[in-house]
Formats: C-alpha cells, structure tokens, sequence
C-alpha cells in the first residue's frame, strides 16, 4: 500500500531560524526500516508532501527523525508542527549512503548547509562501528554560524573524530573559520587513496568538492553525493526526478561521482 | 582544479629550498595584527601553526573576517604585484607560527632568476585563484534561502 | 445631520449593481432639484476598436462589454452582422439561441432577484447575511441561477463569455441526449421560481409609478426574446404621477434599422456612460417595458405566477408601473424562460449543420435582442471583405439612465413630502434601493454611481 | 457571531473590465455560502452594501487601470491587502481595453463620445502587476471557476494554488479531443495558450482563440507559421493575437513584429490592428495624463 | 474435453460475435471508431461501429481520414489515442485524507473498481507499448496499482499491420507489423475475391476459450498465405525508419549536438507528441482541500516533461530551456528508456510525428543527431 501512514511528532527541536528537527514514531504499523541516505516523503495535511532525507536515529528503532527546513508551504508546515500532531510518511525510497565501500578506510563527510541533516546517521553509524573504519572526519560548510545545524552536537562528535566547520559569513565573536567548504579539505586528515567520501550539500557544493577530492586521489567510484530534483511520487513512476539515465527517487539519492560527474557537467539534463 | 594542499607544493624541491633558504621563523601571540589594509607590502608568511584571519577596516565594527587561514597557507600576495599595498589586513586568531619572507628579497630573486621567478609567481598565481573561486561560491550564497522559484 | 437649507447627498460607490457608479442628489429647500447617475466605470473604447476587425469577430468582442449578459452581446452582435450580409438563422438553429437566452435570463434575473435586490426588501446588506436568517430562500435561488447557468454552460462552452455561439448559429450542436438530463434540472427549478413569485408577492412594496415611455422588443405570438420589433407604449397623459398598476395603452411600433433614429445617445460631463432618449422622451426598457408590451404573450403557466405575484391579468392588458415591483416582473420571466426552454428543448431535433455560412458583404446592419436588462441595439457597417468600418452599441442602462435619475428624484422627493426630512444615511439607503430597481449594469453603460447630494 | 470572528477577509476590487471575473464568484452556487462560512468577504460592492474596513488577508482585483485614479486606488489597495490575487484577462494582462496601447487613445475617445473633453483616461490599459506587486495572477477572460475556487482554497489551506502554466494543448488531449490544426486544418491558438479553460473551445470544434493568454513556455515565432499554413493571413494573425490579452507581452510582441511586417502602404487610422501606439515600445507602462 | 481451437478463419460477422463473446464475460469492450474525422478509441456497443471502409492518410502534422475503396475495418494506422487512455487514466485519485477533531490523520487508499477491458484491435506496435507501461508502472519495485488493477486481466485482441502509414518505424524498433505474443487473440484482416475475413489465432487459453464461441471455419491455406504475405508486404512499406545504429549510445554521446539548436527553434513546447504517446506515463500530484481544510485529496494526472513545471525545485525549473526539455523527451524515449526499464521508450508507432502542430519528426531528428555525430567522428579521424 503506497500511502501515507500515520505517524505522530514525538519530538520536536528547533536547529536554526529556519529549520526544526521531528522525531516521529508510528501510530500505528511502523514503516520498513530506513537506511542513512534513503529518504520518506512527508505529508503535510493538508498541503502536500515533501521529500526529506532520514537524519538521524530514535532509540526506539521504530521512529524516524527528519531535520526540514522551512522552504515553502509544505515545509513551513512541517517546520510549525508540535509535538502531538500527525503526518503521513511513505517510504523507505532511494538508495543509501554505500557504508560498506569505505570498510576499513577513511570516511570522509562533507556537508554544506543543511545537506549535514542526511549525513548525521551516516556519521553516527560510523562513530558507533570504529573497528569497521580507519578513521572518520567530518566538514561542514554553513552560511552563518546561526544557520550550523546540530552545533552542540558537533562538539560531541569533535571529542570523538576530526570536524572541522566553516562559514561563509561570520558573526562577531566567531572564532572558527571563514571560507568556502573546500578549503577545509586540507585541515582533516584522510589518506585520499584510501578514502571513502560522502557530499551533501548544494550542487555546486558537491561538484567543487568532489573535483577537488578526486584532484587529491579520492577514487571518483568512492565519492558519493546526494542528489536532488523534483520528486512527486517516490516510487519511480512519475518521471519527475530523472537525470539522463538515472531515476532519483530509485537510482539515488546517492551517486556515485564516476556516474555523477558527466551527468552534471550538461546543462539543464 | 588545483590542489590546496600547501602553498609551497606549487614549487620543485630545489626552488622550494631555494626560497625557503630566505625566510625565517616567527611568532606572533593570539590577536596580533600582522599588517593592515593600504600598508606597504614588504613582508609575506607561510603559515605552519595557527590560525590568521583576512579582515577589513569598517567604521564602527570590530573588523569583519573575509577568509581564514591555516598551516601551509600563504599569507599576503599583495607584496608581488604593484603597488605593493595590502588590499585587506591580517591578524592572527591563535598563536602562530609562520615562515617569514622580505618581499624585496624574493622579488629581487625572482627577477635574477627567471624560472625560480615563473614558479613563484605560478605558485601565488594558483593561490589568488582558489580564493577567488571560493569568494565567488560565497557569493552565489549558496546555504541561502531558495531564490528564483517564486512557485 | 438633518436640516433644512440646502444640501448635497452623496452615494459614494453603489453596491449591488454591477459596475461601478456613484449618486449625487442636490436638495434645495426641501426640493430635490437634481438627481445624478455619475457613471465613473472608465470608458473601454469597444466602438472605436471594433473598426477594423472582421465580421466574424463581433460576437466575441461585444460579450466582453459585460460579463452578466454576454448572450445578450454575442446575439445582438450576431443578428446586426447577420442582418448586413442578408441572412437569416431559422428554424433549430434559431431555437438553440432562444434556449441559450433562456439560460442567461434564468441566471441573470435570479441572480438580481435573490443576490441584488431582495435584501432590501427584508432589510439586510446582501445575500449572504440573509442567508442567516432565510437560507432556504438563498439556495433556492442558487438552484435556479444554478439552472440557469448549466443551459448556457452547456449550449455555450462556459456561462460568462461562452465560446460556441458564431455567426449563422453555433460551432457544435448538442444531441438530443445532452439536452436530456438539462431538462430534468429545469424542471426541479421551475417549482423553485414559481415558488419565488410568491415569496417575492410577500414583500412590502412602496408605492410608486413611473410615466416613461416604455420601450421593448415585440414578436406577436410570443414573449420576446432573443428577437423582434421596437414597440413603445407611451407614457400614460395624465398630469398624474400613475398608480403602480395601470392599462396597457396602444403601441406603435418601428423598424429595428430606424432604431438611431429614434433612440438618440448624448453626453454628459458627469458621467462616462451615454444618455439616450425616444423620440424626444424619456424612456424606459427592461421588465416593465418588456412585460407591457409583450405580457399577453406569456406561457399559460407564466400568466398562472403573474397573477399569483399580484401582477394582475396580463392578457387582460394589465401594466405594471411601480418600479420596485419589477422584481415581480423578473420572477415571472424567470417562470417563463424556464417554461420556454423546456418547450425548446421538447421540439428540439439536431439541426443540418451547426451554422449557417455568412459570408461577408458591404453593408449596413441591424440588431436587437431583450438582454436581461432592455433592449439591447447593435449597429455594424462592413465593407466589402467584411471587415467593420463602424460600430454602435446601445446598451439598456444608458438607455435607462434619465429614467432612472428621474425615478431617484422621485423617490427622494416623495420621502421629503410624507415625513420628516430624511437624514443623508436615510436618503442613500432609499437611493440605492431605487437605482436596484433596475438592475443597472453598469458596466455595460461603462459608458456609470456614489451619490453625491449637494444640499445648498 | 459570538466571540472573536477568526475568519480571514477577503475583498474583492473592480476596475476596467465586464464585471465577468467577479460575477465568477457569484456564480459559484454550490460553494458561495459554505465559502461565507469559512471568510468574511468584508468589501464586494457587487455583492454587499456592507463595507468592513481593511485590511483584507485576501483580495481578488478584477479589471485594468486606465484612469488616473485608478492607479492611485490600486495603491491603496495594495497597501491594505495581505494577499493580492488578480483575477483575470483585464487584471493580468490589460483586458481587450488595451487596444487602445495600439492606438491612438484620442481617437478612440473622439469615436465613441460626442464630447471627449469630458472623459478622463490613460493612453494606456495595464494589467495590475505594472502597477504595483501582485501575489497571484489568475489568468482568463472570464477567469475558470474551478481555478477561482481553487485559488481561494488554497490560500485558506496555506497551499501552493494548483494552476499550472502549460499550454491548453495539455489539458485538450487528457480530454481526448482530436487535435483540429493536425486533423482538420483549423487554426488554433492552443499551443501557446495559457491552459485554465480545459481545452473548452477545441471540445465544441473551434480553434482555441486565446482568452488565457499565452503559456508560460511559448515559440511563436515557430507557431506563426502554422496559423498562417491553416489559412490565416498575417493580419487575420495579428487581430487574433490582438483581443483579450493584447498586451500580455509574447503575444504583443509577436502581434507587434507581424504588423510591421504587414503594414499596408497607408494605415489608416480605422485599422485596429494598425501600428504599435506608445507604450508598446518598452515594458514599463507609461502613465500619461490625457486630460487637463 | 475437446482441445479448444488455436487458429480458424471467421468472417466479418464475427468480430460481433466476439464482442458479444466479451461482453458475456462481463468486460468493456474498447476499440477504434469514427468521431470528429479521426478514428478514436472508444466503447463499441456494436461491432458496426468499427471503422469499416476507413483509412487515415498521415504526414508530420497531418492527419486525414478517408475513405478506402474496401471493406478493411483495421486498414489504419494509430490514430490520435492509445490504450493508455484506459489502463493509465489522465486523472485518479490516489487517496483521501481527513483530520479529526483531535488531530489525528486518517489516510484512506483510493481502490476504485475499473472495468474489466477487453481491448479489440490492439496494433502490434500498441501491444508492445503496453509491455513497456507494464515494466514502467509494476515491473519495478513498487507497483501503480490503479494500472495493475486496469491491466490485470485485460483481454486484448490483437490486429496485426497490413497498412502502415507514412509516419510508422515499427520495423525500426522491431515491434511490428507482426504480433509476437503478448495477446490474447490474434487477427490479420484480409479483404479479397474470396470475402472479407480474419485469421484468428489465440495466443492465451483465456483466447482460445473465446475463439471456442465465434463462427469460424478451419483456417485455409489461402488465407493464412494472404494474411502472411499482407503483413510481410507491410514491413516493407514502412514510411519511417530509424538510424541503424544504437539509438541509446547515440542519445548518450550526442547530448550536446548542434541539432538540438535547431529542433529547439521548431518546436512550440506545447507537449502533443508525449500525450500521444503511448508510453509515456510521467504524472505530476495534486492536493486538493475541501473550503473548510478539513478533507484533502491527492490526485495523479498526467504530466509532460515539457512543462517548466515538471522540474521545478525550490531554487527554480531546471529544465528552463525549450532545447533542454525536447532533448530530454527524445533522449528519454530513444535512449535512457534503455537504463531505466531495460527497453526502448519508442515502438516505432508515429504517433508523435502525426499530431506534433509543428510537424517535427523523431526520426529526422534521430537521423540529423546520427548525420552530425558521423560527422564529427569523420572530422575527428581526419584530424588525427
């Protein structure tokens, strides 16, 4: 049955001005389980749906947690709703980030803006699972300190592995960096050769730092970006998402750059 | 697109040695002001620890940072194009380390020795792109609210 | 405030009419001395860009002088060009355009009966408000606008700016299966209208009367409609205002080519709208006109709601001249226009081909039709290829427009003469009571009311 | 009504036009009293002698500014509403009247009024967005119930309005009508034409004329050629690219270069369809002020 | 028991009996008939309703139906409708949702209960589009369940090709003019000095239990010669072909040819060819509310990759050129159908040319890309 399924907002924590991060649980069957890097789509009632990238995990195995952004009408919607209230989910759709191609090597995240929600389930796998890594670094772009998503826990994680964050523009009393996301590419550490990494961010975003990663020796088969365009159904039968040869909603979110790159390179596909 | 990976792996290992051999170490605490914006250029850094900010001379503001830099960075390339004047300042963030060049000196062996003076001046060349690719992406704005649909 | 002496009273923005138009009464000494339609509907020029299009087109263009009765354009349009070229559309054909007029007479008077005019007779803002208090009267009305609208939606693609009517007749003529489940809904909504006559009968009409020469389409034999002969029953010669109800006086009658000479259009600086008068006179068209000259040609069942609305016996030449009467008048021709579409509907065999050819040749024609309103004129010259060298529209409002200042002056006059002088606020409400009388379109006179009463 | 009325406000606003796209509303009889529950249509002249002061959450404007006043009136309006939606071929486009952005508006007024002097227009008929920022524009002459209703409803539920921007072709064919330049030669506006009708003229067998003005991704400099292979002369094409969204500017541009090209060696001034007047020659309109 | 009947040979007489045989079996029966000069797909309340004695003459955006000098009822090619008319509808509701008083969401799937189709003269190039819907909407993972419940169980009787048009390539796409499975029934229409007849043959044991119940006589050598030999004759009269190269490395190494400059500058965006076509099954959503916000409901309707809409993202359309939408309908249909659901999106069926206003035609345009990618590769090899 490909339709909403009730789910209800057990918790709600507000990120930025804009964006809101809801943990949902099911009312009642819960939804196969998501992988970090599939996505649901989110009914809005009774705007519509939007579809949002897991970004994180519940304790209860059965929930799901969606960082949104207030975007539009149907986003402003699922930003402004408390906890109590219901939504419709379908899903899991999409692949998920390849886990098991970085085994044993580095794992490198690089996020940009709230392209950090998609990657928080990837990075916290990996912070639970050492032993299956050689080592874990994360890079985080953002607009302004205000926009950096998740910042307390970003602190946790920095105790734990290498994180290394930037802004665009910064506020008075920002100690951190200030620069493009790329020029962080030098401050963490990751044998390039060796190197598993994961993008999401905007587009542009991705295609300069996967460039630059490949430039480095990154293998291009290993750097996986998360890709966005329209998506109405999820279940690759509406025709919206498709990027030449590839179908979003099945064929990603996730790709691969040695797939990506020449499908990016043309304009307007 | 070029590596960032250090300034100076713009340069073979002798030219490297070679101008290496002009510079020495210096210090500067947390917060020191290393040049600012209109100043003659007579010095550049390549920075080995710690954090410099670039920063700009506004009225009524505490300076606002435009970029930082880290280990292996260059510091200042205004010191190689005339007029010779920094077009923004420097100061550190943390205390650092740095490599210190005298411009003159560099330039002044940059002009005896033509190749030494092409890879340099590539070397410098490469790292004026970067940041003007990244202060171009910052400008597209790119974490911004959505622009354009309206729909 | 009230007070003697001289004042202006000013309807600032009339409310349901359709267009926009203000009111100025100017009150001198207790005499209402000057009563102004200001029509301030910015002109749109239809006459002088009609020039240069082809004949065929306009149908189309004239519909768009008035989105509340653009059947009543599309027909007058169609029958002046007709009447250039020198053809006629008969028989099935003919009959379709009487069913499509039918459905903007049904949607068009209820809309004014239930939506417009009747809140002021139970003293309520508008329909919606009423709606509270009388819901069931409110959607009764809706169901049969709602009937209307379906004939016209139906034989013309869309109820406002229909797209199926041409020259010669229509694009696409219905089956009879289609018209089927039409005639089912007409004939549920013909025992809401004729339970409309009697409510409406219910209401509390002042008395008034009107000495306008009334002036509508004649078609012997039948109620007219979408075709007939300028007839004019002259305005009664006492030097007494007439009682509401009177008997029908002799018409006379003139070819629809006479009709620019008799109905003469001028100016004047208030207004962007174009006066008109008859031979001289102040007249009259739409429902009073139309139910004088025409009355004894209603349909059995018609004549039946006449009489139970109080009209009287129209066969017995029973003329209705109180104007807040005439929503008596629209609610009987509501019974009737549902009547004759069920008729039509009835005798209907698909026609040969959906349209007539018309082809273009030089000349001069004539056409008039019963809008909802009046009597509706259109005048077109073609030339050779057709194309239109000249155009002239004459709409009922403008037509109506001394009469009704008239019938306001009246009114307020006659409210100053039985009782303490009226308050500013009084004298608007009865104001524009009196304009809705006459369902003005406004837009249609864009070439039209807030009432300014200049009180010196 | 007991306690505080939470209802949003809506006005509705007329200027230059035939009164269709606000009688639209009227003729809604199934959803205009349960619409009254769910607004306050505080300010409708047509439709209520009760005026509620502004501001409005919602205002439906009907018609074009042609006057002087008005585009003093469509800024106040502006300034008391929240949400402004134009309703309309007029609204949206400058309506039929903005043939006279063709013409010469002097001329016109001399051809209908005896004393001109005594009417007080602009040169030219504008849609509403040329005169101030509009939140949503309903295309059509007469605008489509449906997409009216829909257009309401959606601001109430806080959606996006859908109303889409494709040609009429699309709806034509989910419809199954046979498509009647490939089948019969007629000409049809509907390849570049604003859906919203529902492909109606094409169900009834006639060309779709072009009330919604063009679609939003349209080539008519690729379309002209097709009237043109089904019979229409160039003028034939300029006059139907010149009537109810005139001004929408691809179909003025494309009415404008194919009258240039068309121009007999005398162009009266009986001739509609004659040269672009003032104000076709760049995209801000300009007021100017024909009667001191 | 008897072993039911594989092939006969029945006369003109009964196609109504096999309608009536259909119709027994509770199904709608759907197939081509005359309607405002063009033969459209329509419900048959009778076999005469077939359009006996009527042939279309086709060009790039033209289309003419005409009288033929026989009685052939299936002597045409496509018309302006395909089947996807009825198992893929342009408008359905997938689900209503309602909010309580409390809160609380209930979502309701929409399970409408369609007809049980039986489709009468499904061309061969048809029936093929309907095994590329069928990998499309419930070949992959999830599953279009208002097309499973259409599809499941449809009857479909098959016509094959003796008269092609001049817009048709089924050869081309290898998809016609002969049937090759698939179907339940299979006719070849012959029309000659010995009478007007079909051979028959079932493809189904659903078929063969229908062909138990007509009026057939045992299939003559004769006929099926004939039957044979018309369609033979009609593969050889194809009016279009394809470039004999791999159309879907040909799409993938031409994306930026010079080509698409130019079928940009024709073509009017307006979406006719991808609503002809009877493969294309893009949809957009819409969510309606009722005026109280209280009832919702998501409809499904056919979308085109045309619209600027189709793409539209937050940020904006991303497919905002005329060029970059066309290119995305031929290169979708011709060539990235082959990556997505394993076959070509194109069986050669024309329709698109046909009823595109502009007269733009897919294998020009395929020729043109192959003619300027040859060119450059000549150019190329000369170069080094």
């Amino acid at each position: 049955m490909n339709v909403p399924q009730p789910y209800q907002v057990v918790g709600r924590d507000r990120e930025t001005a804009d964006t809101v991060t809801l943990t949902l649980e099911p009312v009642g069957d819960p939804l196969p389980a998501f992988r970090p890097g599939q996505f649901a789509m989110v009914y809005a009632f009774p705007r519509g749906e939007v579809p949002l990238s897991l970004s994180g995990t519940t304790p209860s195995g059965t929930g799901l947690t969606h960082t949104v952004r207030a975007v539009g009408p149907v986003t402003s919607a699922l930003a402004g709703l408390r906890p109590g209230h219901h939504v419709g989910v379908r899903g899991p759709f999409g692949t998920p980030w390849d886990l098991a191609a970085a085994r044993g090597g580095d794992l490198l995240l690089v996020a940009g803006g709230v392209g950090l929600a998609p990657l928080r389930p990837l990075l916290l796998r990996a912070l639970d699972e050492p032993r299956d890594h050689r080592g874990v670094a994360l890079v985080v772009g953002a607009r302004t300190p205000a926009d950096l998503l998740y910042r307390d826990q970003c602190d946790t994680w920095a105790q734990r592995a290498p994180v290394a964050v930037t802004v665009d523009r910064p506020e008075p009393g920002w100690t951190g960096n200030v620069g493009v996301v790329t020029t962080l590419l030098d401050r963490v550490p990751y044998q390039p050769r060796n190197t598993t990494a994961y993008l999401c961010g905007p587009e542009v975003m991705m295609r300069a730092t996967a460039r630059d990663l490949v430039h480095r020796g990154v293998p291009a088969s290993r750097v996986f970006l998360s890709l966005e365009r329209t998506m109405r159904c999820g279940t690759g039968h509406c025709g919206q998402c498709q990027l030449g040869p590839l179908l979003l909603c099945r064929d990603g979110p996730v790709v691969a750059w040695d797939r990506a790159e020449a499908l990016l390179a043309v304009r307007e596909l | 697109m070029t590596t960032s990976a250090g300034f100076l792996t713009g340069l073979t290992e002798p030219q490297r040695g070679q101008l290496l051999a002009l510079a020495e170490t210096v210090r500067f605490p947390s917060g020191a002001r290393i040049f600012d914006e209109g100043e003659l250029a007579e010095r550049f850094w390549i920075a080995e620890e710690g954090s410099v900010a670039l920063d700009v001379h506004v009225p009524g503001q505490s300076p606002p940072i435009v970029e930082t830099l880290g280990p292996g960075d260059l510091v200042g390339w205004s010191w190689l194009f005339p007029p010779y004047r920094w077009h923004l300042g420097a100061r550190t963030l943390s205390p650092v380390t740095a490599r210190q060049f005298d411009a003159a000196a560099v330039r002044d062996r940059c002009a005896r020795d033509p190749d030494f003076g092409h890879a340099l001046t590539c070397a410098v060349g490469s790292v004026i792109g970067r940041r003007l690719r990244g202060a171009r992406a910052r400008l597209l704005d790119l974490y911004g609210p959505p622009r354009g649909g309206g729909r | 405030m009230t007070h003697r002496g001289t004042r202006t009273v000013h309807v600032g923005a009339l409310s349901r009419v359709e267009g926009e138009g203000e009111l100025r009464l100017r009150v001198e000494q207790g005499r209402v001395t000057e009563a102004r339609l200001r029509i301030y509907e910015p002109p749109r020029f239809f006459e002088a860009f009609l020039r240069g299009r082809t004949h065929r087109e306009p149908p189309d263009i004239t519909s768009r002088v008035c989105g509340i009765c653009p059947v009543a354009y599309q027909l007058s349009a169609c029958r002046a060009v007709e009447d250039a070229c020198e053809v006629a559309v008969t028989g099935q054909l003919a009959a379709l355009r009487r069913l499509l007029y039918c459905g903007e007479w049904i949607e068009s008077q209820t809309l004014h009966i239930h939506l417009l005019h009747a809140p002021d007779f139970l003293g309520y803002p508008d329909a919606i408000t009423m709606a509270r208090d009388h819901r069931a009267d409110v959607e009764r009305g809706l169901r049969v606008k709602q009937a209307g609208n379906a004939i016209v939606a139906l034989l013309g693609g869309r109820s406002i700016h229909p797209v199926n009517v041409q020259l010669g007749g229509f694009h696409r003529t219905p089956t009879r299966a289609e018209l089927a489940p039409l005639a089912e809904r007409l004939r549920r909504a013909l025992d809401d209208a004729l339970h409309t006559v009697t409510w409406a009968a219910g209401f509390d009409f002042p008395d008034a009367g009107c000495d306008d020469h009334l002036l509508a389409l004649a078609e012997p034999g039948r109620y007219a409609i979408e075709a007939g002969t300028p007839t004019v029953m002259p305005a009664p010669r006492s030097a007494r205002l007439p009682a509401s109800s009177t008997r029908a006086l002799p018409t006379s009658t003139f070819p629809v080519r006479d009709f620019e000479r008799h109905v003469v259009e001028r100016q004047l600086p208030h207004s962007t709208a174009l006066y008109s008068s008859l031979d001289g006179h102040r007249h009259l068209t739409g429902p009073l006109a139309r139910y004088a000259v025409s009355g004894r040609w209603l349909s059995p069942l018609a004549v039946e709601a006449a009489l139970a609305g109080g009209l009287g016996d129209p066969r017995a030449g029973t003329v209705c001249r109180n104007p807040f009467r005439s929503i008596l008048v629209r609610a009987v021709e509501v019974v009737y226009a549902i009547d004759e579409a069920l008729r039509v509907i009835d005798a209907y065999e698909p026609p040969p081909a959906p349209a007539v050819p018309v082809p273009a040749r030089p000349g001069r024609g004539h056409g008039a039709t019963e809008a909802p309103r009046g009597l509706l004129y259109h005048r077109y010259d073609l030339d050779a290829d057709g194309t239109v060298t000249e155009a002239s529209l004459i709409p009922p409002t403008a037509q109506n427009q001394a009469a009704i200042e008239e019938h306001l002056r009246r009114v307020a006059q006659s409210r100053m003469d039985t009782g303490p002088e009226p308050d500013d606020e009084q004298l608007r409400h009865l104001c524009e009571r009196a304009i809705r009388n006459h369902d003005p379109c406004i837009s249609c006179s864009a070439h039209f009311l807030d009432l300014t009463v200049e009180r010196h | 009504m007991s306690g505080v009325d939470r209802r949003p406000t809506m006005a509705v606003w007329k200027f230059a036009s035939c009164d269709g796209c606000q009688l639209t509303l009227l003729d809604c009889e199934d959803e205009l009293l349960p619409l009254a529950d769910q607004v306050r249509i505080s300010y409708f002249l047509e439709a209520t002698s009760a005026a509620g002061p502004g501001p409005y959450d919602l205002s439906l404007v009907d018609g074009s500014i042609t006057t002087p006043a008005d585009a003093e009136r469509i800024r106040h309006i502006r300034d008391v509403s929240r949400y402004l939606v134009t309703i309309g071929a007029c609204a949206t486009a400058g309506g039929i009247q903005a043939l006279r952005n063709f013409a010469d508006v002097a001329e016109f007024r001399a051809a209908v009024y005896a004393s001109p002097e005594y009417v007080e227009t602009l040169a030219d008929s504008t849609a509403i967005s040329l005169n101030v920022p509009v939140d949503f524009e309903l295309r059509g002459c007469p605008v489509d119930r449906g997409q009216l209703l829909e257009v309401i409803t959606a601001h109430l539920a806080g959606r996006r309005p859908d109303i889409s921007d494709h040609s009429v072709c699309f709806p034509c064919k989910r419809r199954g009508t046979v498509c009647l330049p490939v089948a019969k030669g007629v000409p049809c506006l509907g390849p570049v034409t604003h859906d919203g009708c529902g492909a109606l003229c094409p169900a009834y067998g006639r060309g779709c004329y072009g009330c919604f003005g063009p679609s939003g991704s349209t080539n008519l400099p690729a379309f002209v050629p097709l009237l043109r292979r089904d019979g229409m002369s160039g003028l034939d094409v300029v006059r139907v690219l010149r009537t109810f969204n005139t001004a929408a500017p691809e179909f003025a541009a494309a009415s404008s270069a194919l009258a240039e090209a068309e121009r007999p060696p005398e162009a009266g001034q009986r001739d509609a369809t004659g040269e672009p007047g003032p104000g076709q020659d760049g995209a801000a309109p300009r007021h100017r002020w024909e009667d001191e | 028991m008897t072993e039911p009947t594989r092939q006969a040979v029945m006369g003109p007489d009964g196609l109504e009996a096999l309608r009536q045989a259909l119709v027994r079996r509770g199904r709608t029966v759907v197939g081509p008939t005359v309607r405002d000069d063009a033969i459209v797909l329509a419900e048959l309340t009778s076999a005469s309703e077939l359009p006996f004695g009527w042939g279309v003459e086709v060009e790039a955006g033209r289309y003419r139906l005409r009288r033929r000098s026989d009685r052939m009822a299936f002597a045409h090619s496509a018309g302006p409708q395909s089947w996807k008319k009825y198992l893929h509808p342009e408008r359905v509701r997938q689900w209503t949702a309602d909010r309580g008083p409390d809160g609380t969401l209930t979502v309701r799937e929409e399970v409408d209960r369609p007809p049980a189709y039986a489709f009468l003269g499904v061309r061969p190039c048809d029936l093929s589009a309907i095994a590329v819907q069928d990998r499309v909407l419930v070949g992959g993972p999830h599953r279009d369940e208002a097309y499973r419940r259409r599809r499941t169980g449809a009857f479909l009787v098959v016509v094959e090709c003796v008269e092609p048009g001049a817009t048709c390539f089924c050869v081309s796409m290898g998809t016609g003019p002969a049937v090759h499975g698939g179907h339940d029934l299979a006719l070849t229409e012959v029309d000659d000095e010995r009478g007007h007849r079909f051979w028959v043959r079932a493809g189904s044991e659903a078929g063969a239990e229908v062909l138990a119940e007509l009026p057939v006589r045992p299939a003559d050598p004769t006929t099926v010669a004939r039957a044979e030999e018309a369609v033979t004759r009609a593969a050889g009269r194809m009016g279009r072909t394809m470039p004999p190269v791999d159309l879907r490395d040909l799409m993938r190494d031409t994306l930026e040819a010079e080509r698409w400059n130019d079928v940009a500058a024709r073509c009017l965006t307006c979406g006719n060819c991808t609503m002809v076509c009877p493969t294309c099954y893009c949809t957009t959503t819409e969510d309606v509310t009722d005026l109280t916000g209280e009832h919702a409901e998501r409809w499904r309707r056919w979308d085109v990759c045309y619209d600027l809409d189709f793409t539209h993202m937050h940020g904006g359309t991303v497919r905002r050129s005329g060029l970059s939408r066309y290119r995305q309908w031929l290169t979708h249909k011709i060539g990235t159908w082959h990556d997505q659901f394993g076959s070509s999106g194109c069986v050669g069926c024309g329709r698109c040319i046909v009823w595109c206003p502009v007269a733009i035609d897919i294998t020009e345009e395929a020729h043109a890309l192959h003619a300027e990618a040859s060119g450059r590769d000549a150019e190329g090899a000369g170069a080094s």
